[in-house]
């Protein structure tokens, strides 16, 4: 949890705004979600209230708060209060786990809060822009999110509902089975990167360097123009881990679970009220997740594309003057923090790119059937993706890529 | 004062003994099911406490997230109407299995008193991140020279379990066979 | 042809003649078994009379002798299967040989009308073959198998007709006493292997200590009497002759052969054989001489009261066997063998004799309903006269040689003594009394026979052996004429000189001639009172026997039961060791010994049954197990 | 309360005494349980407390072969998982509830 007091409360403070910044985003979804849909229907979506209906998002907020907390008869009172909770924890925890911008280095200075609260004198020390820094990162974020099939058979087991534990069980079923397809996708890239660490797999894809490919020996590097993602090293696995993603979340083609004409909302059915708003916020959760992921990997992380990291650092101390204005009390960091500050921009652009696919995606495929589901899940992304980790090992091999 | 590393062992242990209590002392499946969840993460958090990320991590993945979903998932399957004694009867049976493993309890703890009565500590672990990247690797490096064979009969087996089980699970006959 | 090839034809030729008759045996064709039969025991006559050829003329040889394979070859024990004919086994193989092949020729007509003849021959070809083993064996252990082998071949053809109860009962009877006389054979050749480390005789007389022991616990002693008792079980002596009266069950040619001429003179062949060591134990002779001499007068007496033609022949061979007894009791080796020679003649000559009588009187054997035969049997009446003159001891014939000779020597040997002369000069009065009673009643004096039965003179193949008999039993004799009668030494005596010592280590005997002469004329006058005595009272006037009875009435009844000898052995010996078996089996058996493994059974019964509770299927309680033993383990490691 | 560090500082012997008191937790769960469901749960629970001492004595002797063990064990206990549900399942099946004592019928 860190190594003494400051980076502890550092820690937790972390987790506090990660989780902060995890259900702040759901109602900007959730109001996006509405704009895109309206807008891919060939309608407005909600514009009365506040500029663009941006206000909507504070009614929807105050009608689920005020909605009234119905538990059912023969429920479980563990299970059913249990359940929403669950929902939250693993979302959480995973962005936690993922690094968000460049770690930036304060030196040592006694601190006071907004210049006059002191905070008392503290070492130098490396600000990271994420949760905490596990070492083997990825497998805590899977570890973390094959968590999440409890909240949805707590969910259903606990509304005494059989529709609801029915869907429970295909929910968690199918969280399950495509977990496995996610976990295979991922290890064609991570054989590729050569590390768990999500730092490294990032400094991999610095732009700085063009996207080189060596094959037998001889190097052929790529146009300017091709940035030094990690989808071009492995495309099928980034294809099969992003639909894999889809499934994890329940998100539409796969929303199966919750669609059924007796199962009308699934497994969280006999849930109304801000019950129901922490199952959104589980769900948008894993969807961040799974796009942080996505970017992480697939799409550079951080790293703003055309721009190496050392360039973005250099324009920032230049352009320092120019704000040196605001002469704040820990200005000598401030190069640094602007720095991270950019890269957790790009970061958030990358995300909320993915997420906009996922609504997008969500308004345009149909629904598939629970067998066809399954099929896919087990008949052909486990496949494709064994094919592909033995694709890419077949191509280290040969690329003799410098291990 | 207590490291954050000693805290957190001894909350997750305190943590994970309870709730191994719970798994076998609640009365009704489900909930030990769920105590067994909690206790798999708590564990998971120990492997973690003793710098083995990796195996944290599998553990939250195969234990915590594939195996308890399984049981759960079953147990719920059952839907088991009338509450049958949880407990087997026989008072000196279970008389002779309390004292058997309080027995057991006390050779093992004071045959671990007794040879590590001197308080081994641990040796620091190298710093944070990249410690446990080596120790991944180096894990990975022992199971596929040192171990391979024991890997590739894992795999195996694996094979068979599934067949075994899903043979298992098609026997007809029972309540629900219908002659087809 | 060598040596080798001979003794093997003579030995196979029974055993070939046995195969045959006996993978055959179902047939009902006597005159071709017979024939097979005869054919190979002449085959071994002429091979003996070969090999025995050797032993005399210009370049004689001592012994003649053949070894086929290392039977056993154990450690200390080197048994070759080795055979030899000395001066000894020379007399005794042509007597066997040559009497059997007669005896196989008079069974051929015998037989003939029996509805198992191919058995019969087999038996009696595979006891040829056992009795030539026991003679020509060169060490005591084939002698012992041939032993055996004459043992059981006795008890087949005594028990030929086995589906008659008693005739079944003779055989085991006849079987089992010889048991027990062999298992003191046995004893003798352990003790005797024990002392000298080798079996076979030769090297035993090589061996002998030359100083004769004193007393009766002397090491060679003891295996003179117990080789004394394998011959009294086998030659029929007091403790174990009730088998042979017993054993005339079997055919009569069957008695003829075994019961006469051969298997019961092998006790006496054997004592021979070794006469070396029995000097080395004058104890042990004077115990073979006295048994002898009271067998002798012992059975004598029975044969006065017997009806039975074939008992009476059997008591005069039991007494007769007594007389060899004496003599070799008293170290007249060669004067035994001699009487044994001759006594197989007119002994066998008799037997088939009463064969013929038998034959002729459709299965009769009681005399008391013959009488008067010499008209209807005039050759098989020649015969029997000739065989009773020999048996009584009429010197042109050869009883009278061989039996003077023993009594003489009973008298004169160092070893001998005057009772034992007595007791011999007495028996041989009674043997002439009933021999000549015999003869009165079947041959001479009125005809008792029943109507129905009209006897007929034998046929040509069973008078042919008598007559060759009867001549053997005249001509017999004169090989052994004693040197004060025939002027020269005795042939006999110059035959066995290297082979039969004298027992000149006890003291000269007496060399007088007139005692001699004495003697003799003594013996001779005895048998012609007796004789005349008993042609007087079964002929002249036949009421005579039935008064003397009623006066001597206990006397008579008690010799006529044989002295309650049978009953005696049963009362002694036989039943309470049945009533004793069964008693134990009553008490012990059934209460203890059955009473203990019932027990056994509930008790292990019982530990299963709790046993069986642990396994009942809860698994939980399987794992309770383990944990308790783990727990209890830990504990001891730990402790 | 005095707490003295030293005894407090995590050592190799918390972790075992832990990992025992977790192994005769699942050991007393399978003795005393009737459900079969439950009984496999204490099971993989002793198992879990297996693997702890393995990573302890793994962390200690600082060689990696604990956690390839751990790693086997791991598999082991899902293939077993597994195989015990499946049975459970037919004895549900036939017995319409699951108890411990339904084997007994598999007995010979």
């Amino acid at each position: 949890m860190g190594k003494d007091g400051l980076e502890i409360t550092l820690n937790i403070v972390k987790m506090l705004v990660i989780f902060l910044v995890m259900v702040q985003l759901v109602p900007v979804l959730v109001w996006l979600e509405r704009r895109v849909s309206a807008f891919m229907q060939n309608r407005f979506g909600p514009n009365r209230v506040g500029p663009l209906g941006l206000i909507q998002l504070l009614a929807d907020a105050v009608k689920f708060l005020f909605k009234e907390p119905f538990f059912p008869e023969k429920g479980m009172a563990v299970m059913y209060y249990g359940a929403p909770i669950m929902a939250l924890i693993p979302g959480a925890l995973a962005l936690a786990a993922i690094p968000l911008g460049t770690p930036f280095h304060l030196e040592e200075a006694d601190w006071n809060l907004f210049g006059f609260i002191p905070l008392g004198h503290h070492p130098a020390y490396d600000f990271i822009l994420q949760g905490y820094d596990f070492g083997v990162g990825i497998v805590i974020v899977l570890g973390v999110s094959s968590l999440g099939a409890y909240s949805l058979l707590m969910a259903g087991w606990g509304s005494s509902n059989k529709y609801s534990l029915l869907g429970a069980l295909r929910a968690s079923a199918q969280m399950v089975s495509y977990e496995l397809a996610l976990g295979l996708s991922l290890v064609g890239i991570l054989m590729v990167f050569n590390t768990f660490s999500f730092y490294d797999i990032v400094a991999q894809q610095n732009p700085a360097n063009p996207l080189t490919f060596n094959f037998l020996g001889t190097v052929h590097t790529m146009p300017w123009w091709i940035p030094n993602w990690g989808i071009f090293y492995n495309p099928l696995g980034a294809l099969i881990f992003f639909c894999a993603s889809f499934a994890e979340t329940n998100r539409l083609p796969f929303d199966l679970p919750e669609a059924e004409g007796e199962l009308v909302a699934g497994f969280h059915t006999e849930y109304g009220g801000f019950a129901l708003l922490m199952f959104y916020i589980g769900e948008y959760g894993h969807m961040m997740v799974a796009s942080a992921l996505m970017a992480t990997f697939y799409f550079g992380g951080y790293t703003i594309p055309y721009v190496s990291n050392e360039a973005v650092a250099t324009f920032v101390s230049n352009t320092h003057h120019f704000l040196g204005a605001f002469d704040l009390s820990i200005h000598s960091n401030w190069a640094a923090f602007v720095t991270s500050l950019c890269f957790f921009v790009s970061m958030l652009v990358k995300i909320l790119f993915f997420l906009l696919i996922f609504i997008w995606v969500r308004w345009t495929l149909p629904r598939f059937r629970y067998d066809q589901l399954m099929d896919l899940g087990w008949k052909t992304m486990l496949p494709w993706a064994l094919f592909n980790t033995c694709l890419t090992a077949v191509w280290l091999a040969i690329s003799h890529k410098p291990v | 004062m207590l490291s954050s590393q000693d805290f957190l062992f001894y909350f997750l242990g305190a943590l994970s003994l309870i709730f191994g209590l719970g798994v076998v002392l609640y009365r009704n499946p489900i909930y030990s099911a769920l105590c067994l969840v909690i206790t798999m993460i708590s564990v998971a958090g120990i492997f973690a406490t003793l710098d083995a990320w990796f195996i944290a991590g599998v553990q939250l993945i195969v234990y915590a997230g594939a195996v308890t979903v399984l049981f759960v998932m079953v147990l719920m399957l059952f839907d088991l109407k009338h509450e049958m004694k949880t407990f087997s009867k026989g008072v000196i049976g279970n008389g002779v299995k309390l004292a058997s493993s309080g027995v057991l309890l006390g050779m093992f703890s004071t045959y671990i008193w007794a040879t590590y009565a001197t308080e081994p500590t641990f040796k620091p672990m190298a710093a944070g991140a990249t410690s446990s990247i080596k120790a991944t690797k180096d894990l990975a490096t022992s199971l596929f020279t040192s171990y391979l064979f024991a890997f590739e009969v894992i795999g195996l087996l694996l094979l068979v379990i599934a067949v075994g089980a899903v043979t298992l699970s098609r026997i007809t006959g029972g309540t629900h066979h219908h002659a087809d | 042809m060598n040596n080798q090839v001979l003794f093997a034809i003579l030995l196979l030729a029974p055993l070939v003649g046995f195969l045959i008759n006996g993978f055959r045996w179902k047939s009902h064709n006597a005159t071709l078994a017979g024939t097979i039969a005869t054919a190979m025991v002449f085959i071994s006559f002429l091979c003996s009379l070969g090999l025995v050829s050797q032993l005399f003329g210009a370049n004689a040889v001592p012994s003649v002798g053949a070894k086929f394979f290392d039977w056993i070859n154990v450690g200390g024990l080197q048994v070759p299967a080795a055979f030899v004919i000395d001066h000894i086994s020379a007399i005794m193989v042509l007597v066997v040989t040559g009497v059997g092949t007669l005896i196989h020729l008079f069974s051929v007509g015998y037989m003939s009308h029996d509805e198992r003849p191919a058995k019969y021959f087999a038996y009696l070809n595979l006891f040829l073959f056992n009795m030539l083993l026991l003679i020509l064996g060169e060490n005591l252990l084939l002698m012992f198998v041939g032993w055996e082998g004459v043992g059981l071949c006795s008890y087949l053809l005594i028990g030929f007709w086995f589906t008659d109860a008693d005739k079944a009962a003779a055989g085991m009877k006849a079987f089992i006493t010889n048991r027990i006389g062999d298992a003191g054979f046995l004893l003798g050749i352990f003790t005797l292997f024990f002392l000298f480390g080798t079996v076979s005789f030769s090297e035993i007389i090589a061996r002998l200590p030359n100083l004769a022991e004193v007393g009766w616990s002397g090491p060679i002693t003891l295996a003179c009497l117990f080789l004394f008792v394998g011959a009294t079980g086998k030659s029929a002596q007091i403790p174990l002759y009730v088998w042979l009266p017993d054993a005339m069950a079997g055919p009569t040619p069957v008695s003829a052969l075994i019961h006469a001429a051969t298997m019961v003179t092998a006790g006496v062949y054997m004592i021979v054989r070794l006469n070396p060591l029995f000097l080395l134990a004058p104890n042990a002779l004077h115990v073979v001489a006295t048994v002898g001499c009271a067998t002798a007068f012992f059975a004598a007496t029975i044969g006065l009261t017997q009806w039975d033609i074939k008992k009476i022949l059997a008591y005069s061979t039991v007494s007769q066997l007594g007389y060899m007894f004496l003599a070799c009791g008293v170290g007249a080796f060669g004067a035994g063998l001699f009487h044994v020679m001759t006594h197989a003649f007119f002994k066998a000559l008799m037997f088939l004799g009463s064969g013929s009588v038998i034959h002729a009187m459709h299965e009769e054997q009681d005399v008391r309903k013959m009488g008067g035969l010499r008209k209807y049997l005039p050759i098989t009446h020649a015969t029997f006269l000739i065989g009773w003159l020999a048996i009584i001891g009429i010197p042109p014939f050869a009883g009278f040689f061989s039996k003077d000779e023993i009594l003489w020597q009973s008298f004169s040997s160092p070893l001998g003594n005057k009772v034992l002369w007595i007791f011999g000069v007495a028996t041989a009065g009674l043997t002439s009394f009933y021999m000549t009673r015999l003869m009165c009643l079947t041959f001479w004096g009125k005809s008792r026979v029943s109507k129905d039965v009209h006897p007929h003179e034998a046929p040509a193949v069973m008078w042919i052996p008598l007559a060759v008999l009867a001549v053997l039993s005249t001509v017999g004799g004169w090989i052994g004429i004693p040197a004060v009668i025939g002027g020269g030494d005795n042939w006999l005596e110059r035959w066995f000189e290297g082979v039969i010592r004298e027992p000149s280590a006890f003291g000269e005997p007496i060399h007088s001639h007139t005692l001699e002469w004495s003697a003799m004329g003594i013996s001779l006058s005895l048998a012609v009172i007796m004789a005349t005595l008993a042609y007087t009272f079964y002929v002249s006037n036949p009421s005579l026997p039935g008064r003397l009875t009623q006066k001597f009435h206990g006397l008579y009844r008690l010799i006529y039961n044989k002295y309650f000898v049978d009953e005696f052995y049963f009362g002694s010996l036989i039943n309470p060791l049945v009533d004793a078996s069964k008693g134990l089996w009553a008490y012990v058996d059934v209460n203890f010994i059955d009473r203990t493994t019932y027990v056994i059974g509930d008790v292990v019964r019982g530990v299963g049954s709790t046993a069986k509770s642990i396994q009942n299927g809860n698994m939980q309680q399987y794992a309770m197990y383990i944990a308790l033993g783990l727990a209890v383990t830990m504990f001891l490691i730990l402790r | 309360m005095p707490i003295n560090p030293a005894a407090w500082k995590v050592g190799l012997d918390h972790y075992l005494y832990l990992s025992s008191l977790l192994f005769v937790f699942g050991m007393l769960g399978v003795l005393m349980r009737r459900n079969v469901i439950v009984i496999l749960m204490c099971i993989e629970l002793m198992l879990n407390a297996v693997n702890i001492s393995f990573i302890a004595f793994s962390r200690y002797a600082e060689n990696v072969n604990g956690q390839v063990m751990v790693f086997f064990v791991m598999t082991i206990a899902a293939a077993e998982a597994a195989v015990g549900l499946a049975l459970a399942v037919t004895v549900f099946k036939k017995f319409r509830e699951v108890n411990i004592r339904f084997f007994e019928h598999l007995k010979g």
